[in-house]
């Protein structure tokens, strides 16, 4: 066991958490002020509900050993045998337990993500229900095929180094499902829904660039050169995203906008996540830079569409992590990481390919078990607040609360 | 020359703003405010202690105008602030002695 | 008595109420409104949308005061609160029937 | 009909408002306003240099009623409203023409 | 020394100093428009004024060489011999320099988490003075007793690994006894006192559980299983406690309030504060469990008995501290941490005991001195803003200022 | 490599780029409401622009091999043969891509601190050219001048643990030049420019606080006695500072105000930084209470000598600055740090002498070159937004955005 290892795991398991509440206040600013508590619940409450999930029978799932590489078995239920010793399989050198915890707060990131596509009108009921039926039938399957031992996305080579299939695409196609099946907004395409505190969600979008360096960089479970590389790249393609849709916005619309930078940045988070570590900084360029103009037009795709996915989650981590898991299979280099194979751009054009399954197979998947879920609940206790709860806001009629009193 | 005061239910104001530009209203002013009537408030919750909010939201809308419009402009106001529910708000019609565009200095009619 | 309600742009209300106050304007309340005329508002565009606001935050300066002053006041407030540009707002003069001081109960004149 | 318009003390919202209910007062509305009177604002310190702020938060209340209701109404506000020191506001009152209630179309003393 | 114990120890230095602006934040979106700053002030303000007390005499009381069990010595004043080598007592693999910091932004959040009690009415001048009296002649030498090598309650064995005693129990029986000598606020039982931005609150919350991990884990002074196992059941704990409080709440009042999500969070965090370094996950699940449904039932005792402890510090850090340092007393179990003891559950009835006493202890040490303290304060300057100084407000009062300006 | 030492320099690099956020909240509080967004902007979009610099051609610049003593050359462009070893020269116990990110955060906030001089103003496009030169022509050669090896005042014997000069001198001087050429705001002495939201500005001001631990601790690139010490020092005169400003507000103003007391833990940071790795806790009272009282001084000064520095850069940097340059050449010991050298108070006059060239050569070279840039910037472009701009707030007229819409 390596303490430098250890406190770099943890820390990045810390930075992790806060990106949750990053969320929430990144979300909890784009909606409208009568709404603002519910939306930020939503984030908040899943640390509550999928940390429990994740300790009784999430890990289990996800990382216990292997059933023909569809899932992990129950026999961690309850973390029984995660112990203070490092695991041989996941990070040699910190305690079995920092790992687990690790990855417990991915599990809570990811769900949290999809709640920007149904924002301000679900029913909370509903949304706990679908929270642990979501956690538990779609995410730890999908962790375990790519990250688990003897998972097939992973066997088949697939790289996926902090989440492009298992958290972003998973929760953009989710998100997807969701729009599609819980419907739009009352006064979509009539009401304007301006955001009503964007210093709320540019301190969100902050948050969250701050923690994703725990994201990427700790994914390497060690402290060392590559753990370097991948904070670096991180910090690179967000940083050329944000520029990136900063000037898209301001040649479509004629201004640059805050919203747009911090949009960017986000975007640009998420197309790096498969690659960081695998890429090297030249490459976060590209994949920074395509990644904010790409995810900028899926927003604009949006309206063209016609489904309302309330704050972006199909175009920003849907097709930003698309994006980034294809572009792993191009500039991935074995220079950077010996562990993991070059893509297209450094003689390996299987590695595309490779990609490529596991995207299509992340995408089918998600996407069918989220309109299954979504269904069964509508069945047995319907998906939307009434026409006036969602006209008078959820924070009143969910939750009893105002956000603001002056 | 009229003060029409309005308080309607806020997520109202585009509509009834819409209709009062077709009508020909060339201007008007809106404030929060909040009103207390037949409409229920609501409970709020904090820490188990439950608080019983009377005061609900509103928008207040103030136009003048001349006489000869008010009874059109109130029609519409009518129509578009409408829900049927409790809580759809009232208008009040006030009588205004003079007005000045402070531009221009135009005076009555001229100035609305 | 009278009541003036004067529209104006926010960042004129210091030069307005230094004038009222030199005019021997003992009392004046003011609130934020929105306002909606022939000044055009402006767009706003988020994530690629365009929205256009119509509404412009405005001040409005209420001051209730004796008959005999408001042509005074009223000139001040065009005067101070005048750009020469469009939107600088509207005067509206209403009849006041009477005032009461709460503190004191005084009424009429006096409790202005 | 009338008109009160009260401007008092924000905390002085809750004993006025009961005050009327209990004479049957059905609705009102309130507003968050500033006030500048007799009563003196207060100095505000950022990084070592002073402002004056004149304004002082006040809310307005605005009741529209019979005109029967008035010395009544007006004796609740001036006694809840009251604290005997100087900025406790003042109570305006103004004629109204016409009363229309959007939801059922009444008008004049039923829809109040 | 090792490099990754004292990263960790000095990260954990940082998260743990983050803490008093997040609770500066969680109380005051709590407080009415009018208070925030001054209610933000009185935990921003401790951070120096408790800083320069510890530098000086504060670190040399907690740790320097004891007196009889009962105090440390002023070897140490000005941190005299605090130096860059570990202590061979105090943490022997990291600086002694990076002991005595952590410890110093522990000793800051405690005082910081009483104003929650007296919040929106006492003098600043008399706050100021509290609060060193308070450090000096209450936090000084508790800390001793629990932690300083030689303390009473530390020789007699009671475990408290991150301050159940010495922080959450010392802060909430002040806060009581805060609370009843200070008073009720104006309008204590007719006015609705609203928190005027729970958005704040929430973010505050976030924060506090981020710095929590470097609040509990960071006590493991050392980077290993420990420290992982530590971080684990800190999140467990504050997980679950949201989710009872807010069902607790549901079921009470109808609604499940963010309020409750948050507060639920930190009474978890301050339940499993003491038996951090002990206890199991499983174990963790049941303390924060229970933690939030005591603390709940707290917050409505208060009501019951009639003092206004504005912000409920007395229910969340008084009450769950207690529960806390007791539940140690039950779970603690020497395969968690071997140079810890067991609990009443393994085996060992003896330590609960042992933890009884200590509380007890802590308790009225606290209550008394704080009373003490208080009433002399009371004599010598008054306590309490003028009646009209209530109405206005703190901020333009004591301070000159507005909170928001739009 | 050094694990440890990694963790400590990644974790601490993160925490720094938090200070750009933390900057933008603090410095966005204090402007009025419909300059908000501009004023976050000017931060939030360095973290874009400044990296992408840094990345292509700054890291080089500064760091790259030098040229007579005055730049580095262009052999790392695109962080050519910045790899995951160590490099000698920067951090031997660390890859050299962690010291290139962590001073890469530096570079941001640089500018940064700059925009505070300029802010409710400055048209958008003349500030992302401004950005971009003054990055290239001011901040790469002072950094190089001063921390990159052969750098001639490096090479001269100054101390400049984390950035007295290179950092705060630098933006300061900066920011005076800039409120020179670009002119007081609209209303100057007539109109009270109020802060519009203090508990976002003392948000700002606590993660400022957090992040710096990063910035000077860090500054030891590995986790040692040394880096223990910095880190306390520099929380040390954070505390005193807050306090001295505080009460220094409160003689001459008769309250003690929040905003008095996040301005003075900001002043203690600036104070302490180019100190933090050579002087003794005792020095660091001194040196954070007499910074905390000069930087409230300066900002009185302000306002006599009539230019107008909106958010007081000069005071609290560029004052703050040179106070921490000089006072790190009177408290100075070799029994801190044996790589440093002593100051006056331990014996060697000459240190400050060192020191007071330093000072010198940095606000000459930064006050002319922000000079020649923005009077070429003006001829090319212009500088100012229009007065109706001015008057509708950038926020609506820059970038078509409002901060709040309730
Ligand atoms: N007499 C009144 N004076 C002033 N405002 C009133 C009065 N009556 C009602 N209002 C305003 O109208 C709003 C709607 O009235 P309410 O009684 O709730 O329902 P309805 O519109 O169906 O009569 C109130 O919230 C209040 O703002
Ligand atoms: N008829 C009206 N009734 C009520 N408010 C009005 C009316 N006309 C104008 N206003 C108010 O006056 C403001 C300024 O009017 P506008 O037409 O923009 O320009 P101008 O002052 O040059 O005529 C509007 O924003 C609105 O608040
Ligand atoms: N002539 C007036 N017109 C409009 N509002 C007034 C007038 N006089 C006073 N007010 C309002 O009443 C409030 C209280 O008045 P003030 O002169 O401070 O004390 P008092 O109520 O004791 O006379 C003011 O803040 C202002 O809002």
């Amino acid at each position: 066991m390596n303490t430098g290892d250890t406190a770099f795991v943890l820390i990045s398991a810390a930075l992790v958490m806060l990106m949750t509440p990053g969320l929430a206040l990144f979300y909890g600013g784009m909606v409208r002020n009568k709404n603002v508590l519910g939306t930020i619940m939503h984030s908040f409450i899943l640390l509550g509900i999928i940390t429990l999930e994740w300790v009784l029978w999430g890990y289990s799932m996800s990382f216990g050993p292997d059933h023909g590489g569809i899932i992990g078995g129950l026999n961690w239920f309850g973390l029984n045998s995660v112990g203070m010793d490092p695991s041989a399989d996941y990070g040699s050198t910190i305690p079995h337990m920092a790992f687990m915890i690790f990855q417990c707060m991915f599990a809570i990131l990811t769900p949290a993500l999809i709640t920007g596509a149904f924002a301000e009108r679900l029913k909370f009921t509903s949304f706990l229900l679908f929270a642990v039926l979501w956690a538990t039938l779609v995410y730890n399957p999908l962790c375990h095929w790519v990250w688990g031992v003897g998972g097939w996305i992973g066997s088949m080579g697939a790289l996926d180094f902090a989440g492009g299939t298992v958290v972003h695409i998973s929760s953009g196609v989710s998100a997807l499902a969701a729009a599609l099946i819980i419907g739009k907004r009352l006064g979509y395409g009539s009401t304007a829904y301006i955001p009503h505190n964007l210093p709320m969600t540019i301190t969100g979008a902050a948050l969250l660039w701050f923690g994703w360096f725990g994201f990427n960089a700790g994914s390497a479970l060690a402290c060392n050169g590559l753990a370097a590389s991948a904070f670096v790249v991180t910090h690179i393609a967000s940083a050329v995203a944000a520029l990136s849709w900063m000037f898209m916005e301001w040649l479509h619309r004629g201004k640059p906008t805050t919203l747009g930078a911090a949009s960017g940045a986000v975007a640009g988070l998420v197309a790096i996540t498969p690659g960081s570590g695998f890429v090297g900084p030249m490459s976060a360029i590209i994949i920074g830079g395509l990644g904010g103009a790409i995810c900028y037009g899926g927003v604009l795709l949006k309206s063209r569409l016609g489904y309302d996915d309330s704050l972006d989650v199909v175009a920003i981590h849907g097709l930003g992590g698309t994006w980034g898991a294809l572009a792993t299979g191009l500039f991935a280099s074995t220079r950077i990481n010996p562990d993991g194979a070059n893509g297209l751009f450094f003689g390996n054009p299987g590695q595309l390919w490779i990609q490529f399954v596991s995207v299509i197979a992340t995408m089918v998947f998600a996407f069918v078990m989220t309109i299954i879920i979504l269904k069964l609940i509508d069945l047995v206790m319907g998906l939307r607040v009434t026409e006036e709860e969602e006209v008078k806001g959820m924070d009143i009629c969910l939750h009893n609360e105002t956000g603001y009193s002056y | 020359m009229k003060k029409i005061e309005a308080i309607i239910k806020p997520f109202k104001l585009d509509d009834v703003k819409d209709g009062l530009s077709s009508l020909g209203v060339k201007g008007l002013t809106i404030t929060e405010v909040k009103g207390f009537g037949r409409q229920r408030g609501h409970k709020e919750v904090y820490r188990g202690a439950e608080y019983q909010v009377d005061f609900i939201s509103k928008i207040k809308v103030e136009i003048v105008l001349e006489s000869e419009l008010v009874a059109d402009a109130v029609k519409v106001i009518q129509e578009k602030a409408h829900t049927g529910e409790i809580g759809d708000g009232k208008v009040f019609i006030l009588s205004v002695e003079e007005v000045i565009r402070i531009r221009t200095g135009e005076t009555g009619k001229d100035a609305i």
